[in-house]
């Protein structure tokens, strides 16, 4: 909608206004990481992250999320949406909450989900450093992002802003903003571009080439190989930020009458994933890890491309860094089969 | 609905287990709401003949003299609960099966007298049938309350998760061990505590047991390639609670 | 007096592991009159052999689940001295917090789950849910409270996380940021003054009991730490006091002079003595040895219960645990108070500066404690040795029933009565069967 | 109760159940049970056969059960309970005057239009009798909209057979017919023994135009498709009914898909010539 520039010195009075207003998640150090979380204080504040251990689609979709209440005298509903603004969020991550958001609004709208992204305000900003393994330069990179509010790229002196939305519009009103001159735009833009392009890693091959090549390699011994030191931890699931199955549970509290039914992510790396119990018991429609390794990058570069109309990757890189074992680099296995 | 008849029994153990169970405070009460303790050795001096419809049982089966309890208490209960690493896999007490000379080391020459007499510590369930585990050293207090209502609920089959600990790490956003230039068991130890060791900075010593299928091979090699553990603690990291379940056991 | 007595205690009830009593009288005269331990042995010392120095404090820890910090510290304690570690400021005092949230939890846990019911003529704390519920839920909430304390500096109180070799691994209550560990920190003080009224209700509910409490005195000699920071429980040297008055400081290091360990056939746990055949270790020993030092508040209520130190009588050794569990919630609060002066720091642990033999003790709600390990170049433990507080107080515990039975006899107290008074004997010295079972002299070794 | 839900209400929630009163509930094997259900507040329940709901008791859970019933028999609905485990387990200790709650109906059912005028032959094997009893009951009540009606029912032993009341009937309906088969036979087996396949020896008018709908362990389906190959009914004329994981019934917990389909919203019927090359999916 309009661009604005915001001095390095103003950058603290607009979150606290935000803060005034919001709870605001955004990135903070955890030791040697970042993580997502609520700000209690300004200086706490590092947009300056690289990544961050889960992606922010916690926000909305939080590892364990409530979904019914019940006691002896009936059961109600958990969606129960706060305003909040989440703030520092990179462009590949932004793309990946749009990607969820097709996951959870597709055919059946999931208002557990929807409810609360529709009640975030989303500000991205720009990728100031990168992940060791990210390679979101040559995967989704002309998908343009959507769904967010307003995004910040850091430039000399301060941040260009651009505001993408009425909600994003309306926060300029809570720090002290100038319009951006066409030098600041344009800085941002080559700010912007280079992050693309400098990204670690990189994948060889667009979207469609690896789709072709991915599948057509199913039978291949190659999953194997990949797999040998594999887990089964789903470590790589977890800290995906498109990677969206959760498991259901029940459980009582302790007065054994009333309880909830709340979900969980789930992560289709792990061995109970796909279990079924059958009348002679367990069967697992992918019982090795093989099976397990190859249906994760099957996923990510195959099956979910018509539904998202694209790979369901982002190139964040957290999966490659999530691995104990050093297996689930997307770009290091893909990179392999386009060799094959 | 009745109240469900409780009796808890211990062997070979720390007792920590049935500390942790202490540790509820006041909503303790609510459990003894559908929960009648019968006996309960280090709680009661109460003591009873009749039939128990949950045994709980604490320590590892670590003297041939305990067979004769333990089939005892079986036959008493119409369900038998082994909780704590201990009663479940052996625990911390298997750690001296592979060695032989664990008794002279302690008792020196008298090692033999008769009634410091020890075999390898087992499972439970290497004497009696046992219906359900809680495992965990100590067991996690949440976890045996969900166990217990599902039991009170009749429930026949308890969830134990079979994925490792790196699944509830990342839930909860915990940096990892390895980032944190240390080691971790966490990619072959089975979940449910919901990974406390790792978020208090620790390494997870897969005080659980392992997962089914563990990947011991890869586990040994990311020990030494990421952990930087010297070979020989990589090889034999996995005896402090999972000795029984090592691939050598 | 022609009277004959058959008790038979097998595996006694409301104490931590196994114990059984055993007196036979015929025609008056004592034939057998036996503390037993039949506890199966567990050879923690033989397990911690060949594991890394990182991994040892969490193995022993194993040995006891009531006194699992105690059991963490002491080894820490004994690591650090052999690897020469010297811990922060902070770390001691963080350490001293913990060590009293373990001394309050398992004193509560004492005095209202294991020793009350005896004083209220109940068999266990169940049937008093209906009767005196607002006591046990006092009591719930006491033990909560201590758990709460503990947690929020060792993460967790059975076989705590953070406490490792050089500090701690996590600040308190796992904060991110220094500025949420002080907030949680000043919260738990809070917690600490609010349970003010609770004690008070305690304190009430012993004075009425008190009566109850068996008139018996051994005199027998008292040990465990004296501390120069504060009353002896974390930290210090191994301080000694004989039934004339006498004391005597030895130098932790020099533990062995002071156990003297040997083994019995009517024991899998070893038995101790120093300069008498036995001695105490208990809350009883420490108030002895450490009167002056207690909090103001703890000596009030230890005037309050007619408490006067030297105290012979070990079923006292209650009281003095209550006394304690005062002293520990006003201690604490006092270290609260310095960590938060001084501002948290997010320290990293201190690295090994050498490989060597350390001991190190600390003392347990039951008694003081040793561990003493040795370490080769690459930091792997070669010899491991424990000495539980239990271990030692088991000769102390047959000394009392050898003067006790006579006396009961002489009173002519019925078999039940005679059976209950031994019973509160043992309970009284909270004892830790489990963990007595597992430690070593080795200079037994062939 | 603690959660705000009031203003909610009226924002679907794909979570939130139905409550279904148990009209009618009897063990019919040793592990199986028979429901009858109607839904509360005189709701009416709309499917289509070969649906499924997620059937659950709170505390325990829900699962995937198929709809047993034709949606046309006045206003109740059967479910059939094969206890296996936790929430199965549960479900089957209910009782008459009961309630379950229920989500549904979901999926995709059979293509009835398809199938009407042409003949039909439902091979079912075990349990899986249960899901396509609701096509059974279907063309039974609409007998004349259909061609040639068979059936093939096989089951372990004798006592595994479910339905035995509609069984009963199958055998001297004229208007279908019906062959059973057992794995092993006890000693009142008067019938056939052997696989399911086996029952194509005897029924040899099936055409080539036959539609064809199967349901069982997955690997009853390679050797019934070979059989029908064999017979030249393309595989476009042949519906599967699968079985997968499922938590959310709805196509989000990603359980039940297999390539870019989810079983729980595509399924759980699939013309066999949609996925027959899909990886993973037989
Ligand atoms: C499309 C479909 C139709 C079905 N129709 C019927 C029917 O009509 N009658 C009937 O008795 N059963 C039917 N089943 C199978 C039934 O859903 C399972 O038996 C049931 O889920 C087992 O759950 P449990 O809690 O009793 O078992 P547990 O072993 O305790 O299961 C634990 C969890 O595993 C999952 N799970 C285990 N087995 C299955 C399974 N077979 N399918 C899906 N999830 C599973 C569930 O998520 C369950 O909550 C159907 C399954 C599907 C997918
Ligand atoms: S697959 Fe890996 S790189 Fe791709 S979005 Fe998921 S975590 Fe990021
Ligand atoms: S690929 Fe790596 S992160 Fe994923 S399950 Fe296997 S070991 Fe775990
Ligand atoms: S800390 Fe351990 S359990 Fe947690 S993610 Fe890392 S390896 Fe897995």
């Amino acid at each position: 909608m309009k661009q604005y520039f915001l001095t390095d010195q103003d950058l603290t009075a607009f979150v606290e206004g935000l803060m005034s207003k919001y709870p605001v998640l955004a990135p903070v150090a955890k030791r040697s990481r970042f993580v997502f979380e609520r700000l209690e204080s300004v200086d706490e504040l590092r947009l300056d992250y690289d990544t961050t251990i889960l992606p922010p689609k916690k926000a909305f979709f939080p590892a364990k999320q409530d979904l019914i209440h019940f006691d002896q005298d009936g059961f109600n509903a958990c969606i129960d949406p706060k305003e909040q603004v989440l703030l520092g969020v990179h462009p590949h991550d932004i793309k990946g909450i749009a990607m969820s958001d097709i996951f959870y609004s597709d055919r059946k709208v999931d208002n557990n989900y929807m409810a609360n992204r529709n009640a975030t305000i989303i500000i991205g900003s720009s990728v100031q450093n990168h992940y060791k393994h990210a390679f979101f330069g040559s995967i989704n990179a002309e998908r343009a992002m959507t769904g967010h509010d307003m995004f910040m790229t850091k430039i000399d002196g301060g941040y260009t802003v651009e505001t993408v939305s009425e909600k994003g519009e309306s926060l300029i009103a809570l720090g002290s903003f100038a319009d951006a001159t066409d030098e600041q735009v344009a800085q941002a833009a080559a700010v912007n571009k280079a992050a693309m392009d400098n990204c670690p890693e990189k994948l060889n091959g667009t979207a469609d080439e690896i789709r072709e090549k991915v599948r057509s390699n199913f039978d291949s011994a190659v999953w194997e190989e990949c797999a040998k030191d594999c887990f089964s931890c789903g470590s790589c699931n977890i800290v995906c930020c498109t990677c969206y199955c959760f498991d259901v549970q029940d459980e009582w509290n302790l007065d054994g009458a009333s309880g909830k039914r709340f979900r969980l992510w789930d992560a289709c790396l792990t061995s109970e994933f796909s279990e079924v119990t059958g009348p002679v018991g367990a069967e697992n429609f992918r019982e090795e890890r093989a099976e397990r390794y190859r249906h994760r990058f099957m996923r990510k570069a195959a099956y979910l491309n018509e539904q998202l109309g694209g790979p369901a990757c982002t190139g964040c890189g957290r999966c490659s860094g999530a691995c104990t074992a050093n297996i689930a680099n997307p770009a290091t296995v893909i990179n392999k089969i386009m060799e094959l | 609905m009745a109240k469900v008849k409780c009796a808890w029994f211990d062997f070979t153990s720390c007792e920590g287990c049935q500390i942790e169970l202490t540790n509820f405070g006041e909503p303790f009460v609510e459990l003894l709401e559908h929960v009648e303790p019968v006996e309960f050795r280090e709680a009661m001096s109460e003591k009873t003949e009749e039939q128990i419809d949950v045994a709980f049982i604490e320590g590892s089966f670590s003297r041939e003299a305990d067979r004769r309890r333990l089939e005892q208490i079986r036959a008493r209960a119409s369900i038998v609960v082994a909780y704590g690493a201990c009663a479940v896999s052996g625990g911390v007490n298997a750690m001296k099966n592979h060695t032989s000379d664990y008794a002279e080391e302690v008792y020196g020459e008298d090692a033999k007298r008769p009634h410091l007499a020890s075999q390898k510590a087992l499972p439970i369930a290497e004497a009696i049938k046992v219906d359900f585990i809680i495992p965990g050293c100590p067991i996690d207090k949440a976890e045996f309350v969900r166990v217990v209502e599902q039991l009170v609920h009749g429930t026949t089959k308890v969830y134990v998760p079979s994925y490792p600990v790196c699944v509830e790490c990342k839930r909860r956003e915990t940096l990892c061990r390895y980032d944190d230039n240390d080691h971790c068991l966490g990619p072959i130890a089975r979940a449910g505590c919901d990974a406390p060791c790792p978020a208090d900075g620790i390494p997870c010593e897969a005080c659980r047991g392992m997962i089914d299928n563990p990947n011991e091979a890869a586990m040994e090699k990311v020990l030494v390639e990421n952990g930087k553990l010297p070979e020989r603690w990589a090889k034999d990291k996995t005896r402090m609670f999972t000795a029984n379940h090592r691939g050598d056991a | 007096m022609s009277k004959n007595v058959n008790i038979n205690v097998h595996h006694l009830t409301r104490v931590e592991g196994h114990g059984n009593i055993v007196v036979n009288v015929t025609d008056g005269s004592i034939e057998q009159c036996q503390w037993q331990v039949p506890e199966s042995p567990r050879f923690f010392e033989a397990m911690v052999r060949g594991r890394h120095y990182s991994e040892v404090a969490r193995i022993t820890s194993r040995i006891c689940g009531i006194c699992s910090v105690g059991h963490t510290l002491a080894s820490l304690k004994a690591t650090e001295c052999a690897l020469g570690i010297k811990v922060s400021k902070q770390t001691d005092r963080l350490r001293r917090i913990l060590k009293h949230a373990e001394n309050f939890d398992s004193h509560v846990l004492h005095v209202y789950f294991l020793v009350a019911p005896d004083l209220l003529g109940a068999p266990s704390v169940f049937p008093l849910v209906p009767t005196h519920g607002d006591v046990v839920k006092r009591a719930l909430r006491m033990k909560r409270l201590g758990h709460e304390w503990g947690s929020l500096i060792g993460g967790r109180t059975t076989h705590p996380t953070r406490a490792v070799v050089g500090g701690f691994s996590s600040l308190p209550g796992g904060a991110r940021t220094v500025r949420e560990g002080e907030a949680n920190l000043r919260e738990l003080k809070e917690k600490l003054l609010g349970c003010v009224p609770d004690a008070v209700e305690t304190f009430k509910l012993l004075g009425d009991l008190a009566a109850n409490i068996p008139a018996f005195d051994r005199p027998t000699e008292y040990i465990g730490l004296v501390d120069d920071v504060e009353y002896g429980l974390y930290d210090g040297q191994v301080g000694t006091l004989m039934p004339d008055g006498t004391r005597e400081i030895i130098d932790v290091q020099d533990y062995r002079s002071v156990t003297n360990e040997y083994v019995v056939d009517q024991s899998t746990a070893k038995y101790c003595k120093h300069n008498l055949d036995s001695y105490a270790a208990c809350a009883l020993a420490r108030v002895n040895l450490n009167y002056d030092m207690l909090h103001p508040e703890a000596k009030k209520i230890a005037e309050g219960l007619g408490f006067a130190a030297p105290c012979f009588n070990p079923y006292m050794n209650s009281v003095a645990q209550f006394i304690e569990a005062v002293h520990s919630v006003y201690m604490t609060v006092q270290f609260i108070d310095e960590v938060l002066a001084d501002g948290l720091k997010d320290e990293k642990p201190v690295e090994p500066t050498k490989f060597g033999k350390g001991a190190g003790a600390t003392e347990v709600p039951r008694g003081i404690l040793f561990h003493e390990y040795a370490y080769d170049d690459e930091g792997f433990c070669t010899m491991g040795n424990c000495i539980i507080p239990t271990g030692q107080n088991h000769a102390n515990i047959q000394g009392d029933f050898d003067k006790l039975v006579p006396e009961l006899l002489a009173a002519d107290k019925s078999e039940k009565e005679m059976e209950l008074a031994l019973e509160m004997l043992v309970r009284a010295y909270d004892p830790c069967i489990s963990c007595s079972t597992h430690y070593l002299d080795v200079t037994f070794k062939k | 109760m603690s959660c705000s839900c009031q203003q909610n209400e009226k924002q679907e929630n794909i979570f939130l159940p139905k409550i279904a009163d148990i009209v009618d509930a009897k063990m019919i094997t040793g592990t199986e049970k028979h429901f009858t259900l109607r839904l509360q507040n005189g709701e009416k329940f709309d499917y289509e056969p070969g649906q499924i709901v997620e059937a659950g008791v709170f505390g325990y859970g829900e699962i995937p059960l198929g709809l047993s019933s034709s949606p046309t028999n006045s206003d109740t609905f059967d479910l059939v309970v094969r206890v296996v485990g936790k929430v199965s387990t549960a479900l089957a200790a209910l009782n008459t005057g009961d309630t379950m709650t229920l989500r549904g109906p979901l999926g995709t059912g059979f293509p009835v239009d398809e199938f009407k005028g042409k003949d039909v032959l439902i091979v079912a094997g075990g349990i899986g009798l249960c899901p396509v009893r609701s096509m059974i009951q279907y063309i039974l009540q609409h007998r004349e909209d259909f061609g040639k009606f068979s059936l093939f029912f096989g089951a372990k032993t004798p006592s595994d057979m479910l339905f035995e009341e509609d069984l009963e009937n199958w055998r001297c309906n004229t208007c279908m017919q019906y062959l059973e088969t057992v794995d092993k036979p006890d000693n009142a087996w008067e019938g056939n023994v052997g696989v399911i396949t086996t029952l194509f020896e005897e029924a040899t008018d099936l055409t080539p135009d036959t539609h064809v709908i199967i349901c069982g362990p997955p690997i009853m389906y390679k050797f019934v498709i070979a059989e029908l190959d064999k017979i030249g009914i393309p595989r476009s004329n042949v519906y599967v009914d699968l079985e997968r994981r499922m938590k959310c019934g709805v196509g989000k917990c990603g359980h039940c898909q297999i390539n870019d389909k989810y079983v729980c919203l595509d399924g759980p019927v699939f013309r066999f010539s949609d996925i027959e090359n899909l990886e993973e999916a037989i």
